[in-house]
């Protein structure tokens, strides 16, 4: 159960049960989603019993994290600086990107091959219809928007559906559905993390090339976060953990290479860019 | 030698304002009573005309709404390549053996979850029922809130009640167990009570008549001709609570919802068909209990 | 309980006739009457008013002083009245011995409920039921569903049902229809024995209607005959449409 | 006098396979016949013998569940407070007038896809019912594949029906539309075969025994009786679609689903509060509807 | 069409005796028998299985040469024969004109059922509808929803409904229960007025019985008299349990 006393702490200042909670952006291929590996390592790591819940939205992680019943989380860049609105969270690490080799990756805006807009601005100028992934999405939602508005758009803040002068927008909840949306001529363009792109041509899923990047920007990763709370030996010790983690059929599991330390302030600008996009109401 | 005669008003919710405790005199209001002195033409064309009124706007709300939503065959026709790509990507299903193991132990986690639901569903819901429906005739100020809590309860989506609980008691099966048993509870009690009020009336009137409560007529005449298809709807909700697990997986509440959550997230269409091959074995599969308890219980009723 | 009805009127929506037309009928406590006339004349419906089940369109009503027409006093006629409906009104899905206590459900304790939600007799009915059961010919079949009986057999349940609270009012309509002669004498003759009860039957056999001490008649709702005997002339005036005693 | 006599087997399907056309013998199954042999003391036997082990197996799943799924009323009173903070966090609703009007959007769009699904749900699914019904009696080779369809239609979240249709004509609220028509279709199916199997069996076997073919005997003699109970299941499935357009909407098929995805995601909770009591609203509006025409049809039967 | 029970039994699950037992029984092309019987006696029983709702336990039974067993030859027999139930077996919802003319759907076209469907009386049954209605006296409620009839008045729809499609066999079982004398002997006399069609009815009315050429009555399930006159003294053997003629 999930009853346990929160208050419980063992003598490294952890809960007696450590609760994380995980959306699965990225897994290995062939095997079936399953973290039992990293649950294990953090237990025998942090001498501690911990609960793994992994769950395909982040509003249910928030909430729960706001109401005390997760300790540690993996959000995304946007989610987090959201969770930080309801309630007092810390960055502690995020992992590298394994294609850019850093803490940031990248999100990008796509259009057809066949389509004649070669970059942002041609996008904007063109009128057509957009396609966001989820709307919670850094990557899938928030940069885009960034691009699109630093190109001459005016995505508003208070409606988040209208951005003058495209035509449309929509949501589309996940990134393949973006794809697939500017694929079969639904959507002219979209915005999408590419590493996600990448994976859906290697699989087969998409045609290598049918989709032409027209814009791409740099977002720092997908943080885990940690209650406050939970205090600065909790902190310390979970950063260790991940830091430290080597092996390779975990990081193997978790797609990258290794993690490292991240603070609040790398994601002051996600933070600046969501409020002046009405993605967050401060 | 013909039965029924007197032949009760059609809609029996008509008639439950018969008797009350409430202390107000109410007369007995038989529908057979209704125009008092309406005369035969008048009430024919009243029918007729309300009938052609209910057809116009059905129609017209039908041509707005098609006009509205674009739909039409020819985008279908267009776009079935599209759609046969992605059908075509469920193919074959994944079997390896991890995989099916792991769907072993999500199919389990949606059974017991949805056995539980049920189980707080059906006893909120039938409660519901018995106070809403029109023939048991409980007093307005129980019948009308009874009503009122069934439409929040059914009209406030799974997923949001499954936020409110995830905060409640954490992510896990138990906060999926309380979002979908209030769920269940709410539509429940919809048709349940519709199935009390479609109860034959002449057994109704004739336990009425003898001066039972309006409790032992509910417990002695409307129950048990109801119980059947009492009995049928509460199986077929089972079968929604399992479809609601895997709309409300994304709790982390586990279950096959959670794994069609995350092969969706994830692209793994192969996944993903295995996933929904399990989920639609385990709909069939209760499907067939319910057929078999239908016939069972039409041999066997007390 | 005595029945006044005076200038009782009901007319059904869509009808163009009335099915009770100006009736005004006593009957005393303790009397019993027999109603006679054609199909569709109005006997049952008659009967539904007296019971609060059809509402007089004009015209008043009281039953043992009471007034149907009152919610309160409605229940309290009913609780004291027994009832033989026309047509099928046993309550499937239970046993013939279920439906047969149904009418003293306003009685019942916890133990009695507890004893007919699991489809017994609860015990101080028994030896009642088990007597009724035996005059009507029913025993065998008490335990048995009653979607599973004959026609005749299920006109007797719901016969037993009516008598076994000791009503002091008896409303029966067509109380013999489906039964064969032999059985049909039993049953009248149980709804005969109710002496100082109040019983009011409906009924198209003439040599049924015979052994009541009054008859009355109605004719497209109106009362057409009312007096202690019916001699034949009498009867084929009734069903024949003529002016009663011309 | 007393009616209904010769009873007729309590489940309809059983006397179904009376009459077929597909030339191969069969004798009619009258239940009364089941176990020709078999004593009355067997038959209690059975009987209550199956009755208890179903009692006994519906027991132990729901310890099983309760157990597995870890529900637990104290957690569930610890948890309160945070769920009244989320609650508390709903008022006041946000009442501004320029969310005020695109709420206004979103309600008729929802309006729109929900009738618009509801037609085409309709069609196919009475189609299904009639095809599917024991007592209508369609050949096995038909009513085994149309039971089937309607199981896949439904058990399918709409959620990847709509990915499909997405993928299909793109994104907007047509792929909603038939996303929620076929998966409209499959709950009607049941719902409405279920309805028109607990019809009344006297008049069925009476029309049945004048030799009226099978189509026959449902359009003269099932459909007639069954025809208010279908109505209002039709209505219920409106209602039914209003919230299933609220899950799809997350997917981008617009309407109310739609901004209730935003606003949950951005944890506005003010103003899911405002879509929340939006989709109340309709949804009791649709109630009230369904429960002014059940008593219109009441008295207008034809 | 002539039907032939050869040691016909049925036993219904639940119940220690049989509702049929060892029947034997010819009933000839055009001939008219009358039914008796105590209630439970297995009347109901008998008719319904003619027709193939009830399936004998053991025994054979042939109508016009074909077996009510094999599904094909049944429905041949259903198609030429009228059937009027025991009980409620109208269909609710209907009006009652469209009720009377279900039985001949086999012969319907399109115009038929779309004039069927709108709650009419297709065209060429019009006439006869009329008629009979007229001779059974409910020509005023032809338009009414049968839900709102009397007892008697269905129990015409019912008898109208079996007559219209002028079948080869008809069967009815207790046809003028509930019905009023003089309304009764009309029903038998549209009966006994088909001549050369077989006719089958089960009654409890002696002096209806005394009105047909044959009489089979049963007890406990067997043919306890089959004779073309009923005496006084064989009624009252039959309904009394004694050996008839002893
Ligand atoms: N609910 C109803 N709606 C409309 N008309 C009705 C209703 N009930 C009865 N009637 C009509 O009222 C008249 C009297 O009916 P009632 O049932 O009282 O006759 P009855 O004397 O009991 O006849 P029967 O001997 O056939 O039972 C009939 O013409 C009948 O059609
Ligand atoms: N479906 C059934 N299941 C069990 N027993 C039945 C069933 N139908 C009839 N019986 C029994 O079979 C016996 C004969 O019934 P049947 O209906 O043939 O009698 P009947 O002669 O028509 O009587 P009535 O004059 O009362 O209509 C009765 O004892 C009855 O209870
Ligand atoms: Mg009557
Ligand atoms: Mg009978």
């Amino acid at each position: 159960g999930t009853t346990d006393d929160p208050g419980a702490v063992n003598s490294r200042g952890l809960p007696e049960t450590l609760r994380v909670g995980i959306i699965p952006n990225m897994a290995p291929d062939k095997q079936s989603a399953r973290y039992d590996p990293l649950r294990e390592y953090l237990s025998t790591k942090l001498d501690t019993a911990v609960e793994l819940f992994v769950a395909t939205d982040y509003a249910g992680v928030v909430a729960a994290l706001a109401a005390e019943k997760v300790d540690i989380a993996y959000l995304g860049g946007l989610t987090y600086v959201q969770a930080k609105a309801q309630v007092d969270v810390r960055p502690l690490v995020t992992e590298v990107d394994k294609e850019t080799g850093a803490k940031e990756y990248l999100s990008g805006i796509v259009v057809r091959d066949d389509s004649p807009y070669r970059s942002v601005a041609d996008v904007v100028a063109g009128k057509g219809t957009f396609a966001f992934g989820d709307v919670s999405s850094t990557s899938g939602s928030l940069y885009p928007r960034m691009m699109l508005n630093a190109a001459g758009a005016s995505c508003s803040a208070s409606a988040i559906d209208k951005c003058p002068p495209l035509s449309e927008v929509a949501f589309t909840g996940g990134h393949d559905a973006t794809a697939q949306a500017v694929v079969n001529g639904s959507a002219d363009a979209g915005g999408i993390e590419l590493r996600i792109l990448h994976r859906l041509e290697n699989d087969g899923k998409l045609p290598k090339g049918r989709l032409r990047v027209v814009g791409t920007e740099r977002v720092m990763g997908y943080p885990w976060v940690m209650r406050s709370a939970l205090g600065e030996q909790a902190a310390t010790a979970i950063t260790a953990a991940f830091l430290e983690m080597n092996q390779p059929g975990l990081l193997d599991l978790l797609q990258t290479t290794g993690y490292q330390q991240v603070t609040d302030a790398d994601y002051a600008s996600v933070e600046k860019h969501a409020v002046e996009l009405g993605l967050l109401t401060a | 030698m013909n039965p029924r005669t007197g032949s009760f008003p059609a809609n029996p919710s008509q008639d439950a304002v018969d008797e009350r405790d409430d202390g107000k005199e109410r007369l007995p209001t038989d529908l057979n009573q209704e125009p008092p002195g309406g005369g035969r033409a008048a009430v024919r064309y009243r029918r007729s005309k309300t009938r052609w009124l209910v057809l116009v706007i059905a129609i017209a709300a039908v041509v707005w709404s098609l006009d509205g939503t674009g739909v039409s065959f020819a985008s279908l026709i267009e776009g079935w390549d599209n759609a046969r790509e992605i059908l075509a990507g469920l193919f074959p299903p994944q079997t390896d053996e991890e995989l099916l193991r792991s769907v072993g132990k999500a199919v389990v986690e949606t059974l017991q979850i949805s056995i539980a639901a049920l189980f707080f569903g059906t006893v909120m819901g039938l409660l519901l029922a018995l106070l809403m429906a029109g023939n048991i005739g409980a007093p307005k100020w129980i019948s009308l809130p009874a009503r009122w809590v069934a439409t929040v309860f059914r009209s406030v989506p799974e997923l949001l009640w499954a936020l409110v609980f995830v905060a409640a008691v954490g992510l896990g099966p138990a906060a999926g167990v309380y979002a979908i048993s209030l769920h269940a509870a709410g539509l429940l009690a919809k048709l349940v009570s519709e199935q009390l009020e479609a109860v034959d009336v002449a057994p109704v009137e004739a336990v009425r008549l003898t001066g039972a409560t309006r409790l032992a007529t509910a417990v002695l005449a409307i129950v048990p001709q109801a119980r059947n298809n009492i009995a049928s709807l509460v199986l077929y909700q089972w079968e929604c609570n399992i479809r609601s697990s895997a709309i409300i997986g994304f709790v982390g509440a586990g279950g096959i919802g959670q794994a069609l959550g995350i092969s969706m997230r994830l692209f793994r269409y192969e996944e993903l068909a295995t996933l929904m091959i399990a989920l639609l074995l385990l709909v069939l599969v209760v499907d067939q209990i319910s057929r078999f308890l239908r016939r069972r219980m039409g041999a066997a009723t007390r | 309980m005595e029945i006044r009805l005076t200038g009782v009127s009901v007319t059904f929506p869509d009808r163009e006739h009335p099915a009770l037309d100006d009736v005004s009928l006593t009957v005393e406590e303790a009397e019993h009457v027999v109603l006679l006339g054609p199909s569709g004349s109005g006997k049952t419906t008659l009967l539904r008013c007296v019971l609060g089940a059809v509402k007089p369109t004009s015209g008043t009503l009281t039953v043992g002083g009471k007034n149907p027409a009152k919610a309160a006093e409605l229940r309290a006629i009913r609780r004291c009245t027994g009832v033989v409906r026309q047509g099928n009104d046993l309550v499937h899905g239970l046993r013939a011995q279920t439906n047969a206590v149904l009418g003293t459900s306003p009685s019942w304790g916890l133990r009695d409920w507890a004893a007919v939600l699991r489809g017994r007799v609860p015990a101080r009915y028994a030896e009642r039921v088990r007597t009724l059961a035996e005059t009507q010919g029913i025993q065998p079949f008490l335990k048995s569903q009653v979607e599973s009986l004959s026609g005749g057999q299920r006109q007797r349940v719901a016969l037993v049902r009516a008598v076994l609270p000791e009503p002091r009012l008896l409303l029966a309509d067509e109380p013999t229809s489906g039964l064969d002669p032999v059985t049909a004498q039993a049953a009248v003759h149980t709804l005969r024995e109710a002496s100082g009860v109040t019983v009011v039957i409906s009924t198209h056999d003439l040599s049924i209607a015979r052994q009541f001490p009054r008859v009355v008649a109605l004719r497209d709702g109106r009362v057409c005959f009312d007096g202690p005997e019916l001699s034949e002339r009498d009867a084929r005036d009734i069903y024949e449409g003529v002016e009663v005693g011309t």
